[in-house]
């Protein structure tokens, strides 16, 4: 989609209606999370998922800085959402642009969403997210990776956080683009979900989708999110049984 | 009275008020306030347009002027959007670097104009990998009295759909021309007050909303973008009503967006 | 004065003595304010003055921002002038340069001088110029609508200040200058005065004058301003008008 | 006793003073103080001078380097002026970006430098629309006790007034050569202190003012440049005499400027 | 408690451990903790790195793009190092321009590496004083545990010796080939504490620390950077005790640095 | 060291051991040290060195800005260095760049190691460095200004701290290095002393040394120190002799 004026478009889907890394349209790419990544944060995780690498940290509830964006009656949420300079295949500039902006806003109102933050009134909770190799998807990968630093860091909230982008390709609803199909699919749909509620917290989208094909979009990201849900819950668990010695009472 | 305790207040009055399905300003819940757009505002400009939401002012301008093409794209024109949300337009803006609520504003917009095909690049190349249009939209609030993404949407539209190439100006041509719209994405907005669905949110609605969503869609009854904002959730089944709505609300701002005199 | 080596020089007074626009030298351009054009700010005005168009806002007295400007024993004034970008024929890049500075820094020390500052310690009274069309004596058309739209706000002030420029072109002094005659004149004189005292807060000059060109620039400009003056009070009662119920008692 | 206090108790010290006619440093109103100025200063430069006006010190340097010309005027060379209000000069100026007090000095000292034709402008062009030399003023406060102004004028006209071109070293010609500096502009600084208008202010002067004026004159008699600063007010009859009395100040000033050694 | 006080409490107990020779995580004055490194970790850069100092984390990435040489050195390749001390790796840092702690890591890196003549940059160059490979090493630190320098200069050292020179991506040549690195210059870090002097500090060290010595030594035994941080002072014997201890510290993170697979 | 692909390469030592501008390999270049330049700041000094021209000034124990660098147990230290636009030969883009910066660090770090802090708790110290003229060595010469500055502000500090630059040059250490010989040399390595201690509280160094060869630098180096450190000294007492009264007691 970002590629007017570009020449070679590759073939998105074969005949038998796989796509180019073999994968069925509802199929996610393979994911590993690891809660507990870094020892620094207050709570953190790493995210591979297909060719993305993403590393998320959450300090906080802590003293809010800048100062005058302290809440009286609630944490602030703050999230830096940053590309290293080598995580694409044309080098990035390093510092924040418009696009890491607007996604770090999106992230931030998602888990502003589900966070209690009344119960910690006059701090901060800092999120960071940091994409050390991308391939497309990568706020999705980042909203997973921080929302399992966020469980990590023992933060209340409604409920994980599970995210996925749903696309179109070769006219067909997908779910999970890689890069390719990114750059030359017709419409690209990022959601959060929260599976408890059955509510969506992030959502965008941008190409072209007729009504129905938005409404069967959604359906196809939601049962994506439930399946990544599960993946989050497990490297939960897997983290917990790490620190938590064995066979002793809680 | 505190402040703090004003705002609690007027939020809860106007959450009280939508579960009846009613609003402040005696609106019903899909009912959208006066619009008009007022094109060739500013002669400066290649194309501009004063647009009104109710007290809503955005003014956009459209520059056009030679640069280069992207090294990865040598056959298509460079389009550049940018909003500014400036002190003058209301007392919760500061000045300084673009806020967050300004980079979202200008990135929604330039996305919907962009997924449509409003403006068909290749055309603004002069010489391919060498010499291109490069046009810039910039969308200056003046008053803001909430749904800022709807007016710039509008006046940003209605600019470009009246601008005009200054080709001679520039000694890219003989003679400046008008800048070929095809596509003509609008945006609409709506956010969640409890359950009831409204759109056109004032600014105090935004501050009670519990999520914002804004979907754009062009005169082919296609979805072009999408955007959930602020802190809330919308259902899928919310979701899918919300673009019922956008779709009727979309063919009249349209109408009004185009109706301007050339 | 800006263009040393450019080309065409246009002719800037007839053999009748008129102007490229048909004016005599002594003649302002058409001037229109509306006060309360806008509903945010505490006051504002809109000028079209010749080919300028001007919006001013007034926001305060209110809490200072940032807050080591604020002062114990009166309001801070603080001005920001801004040009869009498309305002003027070559696109600006968006943000404040140093004319822009520089302006602000002058037109907020013209307001000083005639605000009750000392009656508001420890708030700010924030005006805000946007040039939207630029066609020469922006800096004038700015102050006059940043001082309707005080009025508008309520502030209290020795007296209006009207401003204009005056000019030197094809070797006469000449009012209120338009964009070609800024452009290829001699000299630029923009001032601002205060119409009760008689006295200058804004004085500013580019250009070649003789010490009596300067005073002859000086008369005239001062006879600019009071036509202005008179324009600015109409533009305020019609606001009064506007707000104040017909018939009724103050 | 506060700050604040004190500096009330200075500032009415001063209004009295100037009420008899008189001032802190014994100066009457018409009288500047010691002027000095030392061209070649930096040896880096390609032209440089240190001012000295009272204790107020200034160091201005150019720099001479290829460049192009802007677009529209082809036929030009570019002058960049550029003054630093460095933190070491005084204990009211911080670090970081420029401040509204330095802009306004470069841009005062700039525009009598402009105005008054001092350099010509098209000799400094190569080739036209192509390569020009770009000439870089940059002036330095190293020490603030008022009237900057004046200071940086004075040290940057007498460094442009002792430049070199260094063609031989940037390989656009076979020897550098002075470069020429057709008018000597120079300004000079007024504060009303009551209804007494005294020239040269200090920096406390500076402080107690009711308004700043500065008149920048030519060689010729011209008025070429004027800046009105500071909260304050002057008649058009005081504006008159500061004119005269700097047309007199001017002469001086000029000579101090164009009498160091070359 | 306060958080000052327990700060306090910990530098005693780590300046009173030091005195007999121990260390808060049981290593001995001249112990190095585990080190390791993973080439190739990041596969859209040209080479990288990740390098593990105990918990010391960071992440080196090496990106090559075709670009001009400077003016005055047209026969020379371009290296750029940045080092980004993101808060994500520690709760000191801050979001915002680079702070001097992160310019100083990646100086001192850029430095060794730089004075090591790690590469021939003359042969990054393609055409003479027209088109070059500029290399950029970018320093990403995810776990900040102390010791930010050693660790960074081997993630950076690490993702060189195991880089691509994109020639095939970017048109320049038929095929990719492997950059070719000279020099294996590593950094080795000591604080002192106290009279004792230890190697590799731990972040608590740091903060204890009475003066910080970096010394980067090369495969020959040369020394070919060095930088002393923090407050604190090392006499002129002290420095040479840590050269000595350098030079084979230096020995060893260099065969780790070179053992990772190819 | 910064001369990678240039072609020029000076004869830095000839054949009687002298240098390019006649010195031997032990001697420093002329020093010339002015303690109080300055009117407006607490403390000041000027330092000629060769062609270096160095101007420093000291403002402080004052309020600390930023205010959040205030530190409750003692006085903040704050350098700033700054090299003038014209003190090169090509212009310096006016503004901190990162050299810059990490001088400024070091070199505050050199002060905050010998300035009795803990006697102003909630203050800041603030050093200003200008290089006016710069010739190799202007850290050094920064240090020597700073260092006399203070002194002249009556900052109590354990003592001066002289600071020089040891080389090596044609295979050879030598003392204080000017351009050419640090632009074509094979190595730098500036250092400052506390005379008292005999410790070095700055050390950097960048280029190639073997461990011998470092250790005549640092020997070489402490004795250039120490021959500095009385000029210093000598300074600072014109200093105090034209400040008191000829003949009157303390």
């Amino acid at each position: 989609m970002g590629n007017v004026g570009a020449t070679e478009v590759p073939v998105l889907l074969s005949p038998e209606g796989l796509r180019i890394d073999g994968r069925r349209l509802d199929e996610l790419r393979p994911i590993r999370i690891e809660a507990g990544a870094l020892h620094q944060a207050d709570g953190s995780a790493f995210v591979e998922w297909g060719a993305n690498k993403v590393m998320a940290a959450v300090y906080g509830p802590r003293e809010v800085h800048p100062r005058h964006l302290q809440q009286n009656n609630k944490a602030v949420i703050q999230c830096k959402y940053n590309m290293a300079a080598f995580s694409v295949d044309e080098r990035k500039r390093p510092g924040l642009d418009r696009r890491s902006q607007e996604i770090s806003k999106v992230i931030a109102e998602a888990f502003e969403s589900v966070v209690f933050a009344e119960e910690f009134p006059r701090t901060s909770i800092d999120i960071y997210i940091e994409v050390l190799q991308a391939n497309a998807g990568t706020r999705c990968a980042g909203l997973v990776a921080a929302s399992v630093a966020l469980a990590d860091a023992g933060i209340p909230m409604v409920d994980l956080l599970p995210a996925v982008a749903v696309g179109k390709i070769a006219g067909k609803i997908a779910l999970d683009l890689k890069k390719e199909e990114d750059n030359f699919g017709e419409a690209d749909l990022p959601m959060a979900l929260v599976p408890q509620s059955g509510r969506l917290v992030l959502l965008q989208m941008e190409g072209h989708m007729t009504p129905d094909e938005l409404a069967a979009s959604l359906d196809l990201g939601v049962r994506g999110c439930r399946e990544i849900y599960e993946k989050m819950k497990a490297a939960l668990r897997e983290r917990y049984a790490a620190t938590v010695p064995s066979g002793g009472t809680p | 009275m505190s402040e703090e305790v004003t705002a609690e207040i007027l939020m809860t009055h106007i959450l009280d008020l939508a579960a009846e399905g009613k609003r402040m300003d005696g609106r019903g819940p899909d009912e959208y306030r006066a619009v008009s757009v007022e094109p060739g505002f500013v002669a400066t400009a290649d194309g501009s347009a004063l647009a009104r939401v109710g007290n809503t002012t955005v003014l956009a301008g459209i520059k056009l002027e030679p640069g280069k093409p992207f090294p990865d794209t040598p056959n298509a024109g460079v389009l550049t959007t940018n909003a500014e949300l400036i002190p003058l337009s209301s007392p919760t803006f500061e000045p300084g670097p673009p806020q967050p609520g300004a980079i979202e504003v200008s990135r929604v917009v330039d996305r919907a104009i962009r997924a449509a095909d409003t403006l068909d690049l290749t055309r603004l190349v002069v010489t391919p990998g060498e010499k291109t249009w490069v046009c810039y939209v910039d969308m200056h609030v003046l008053d803001h009295a909430g749904n800022l993404i709807d007016a710039a949407s509008l006046a940003a539209l209605t600019a470009l759909s009246h601008a005009t190439v200054p080709a001679k100006r520039f000694e890219v041509g003989d003679a400046d021309y008008p800048l070929e719209v095809q596509h003509y994405p609008v945006e609409c907005t709506f956010v969640r007050l409890g359950d009831t669905i409204v759109v056109d949110p004032t600014f105090e609605e935004e501050q009670a909303a519990q999520g914002r969503l804004t979907v754009a869609t062009d005169e082919n009854g296609r979805i072009v973008a999408m955007q959930k904002g602020l802190v809330g959730a919308f259902s899928p089944d919310d979701v899918k009503e919300v673009v019922r709505r956008a779709l009727v609300h979309g063919d009249r701002l349209r109408a009004i967006a185009k109706g301007g005199p050339r």
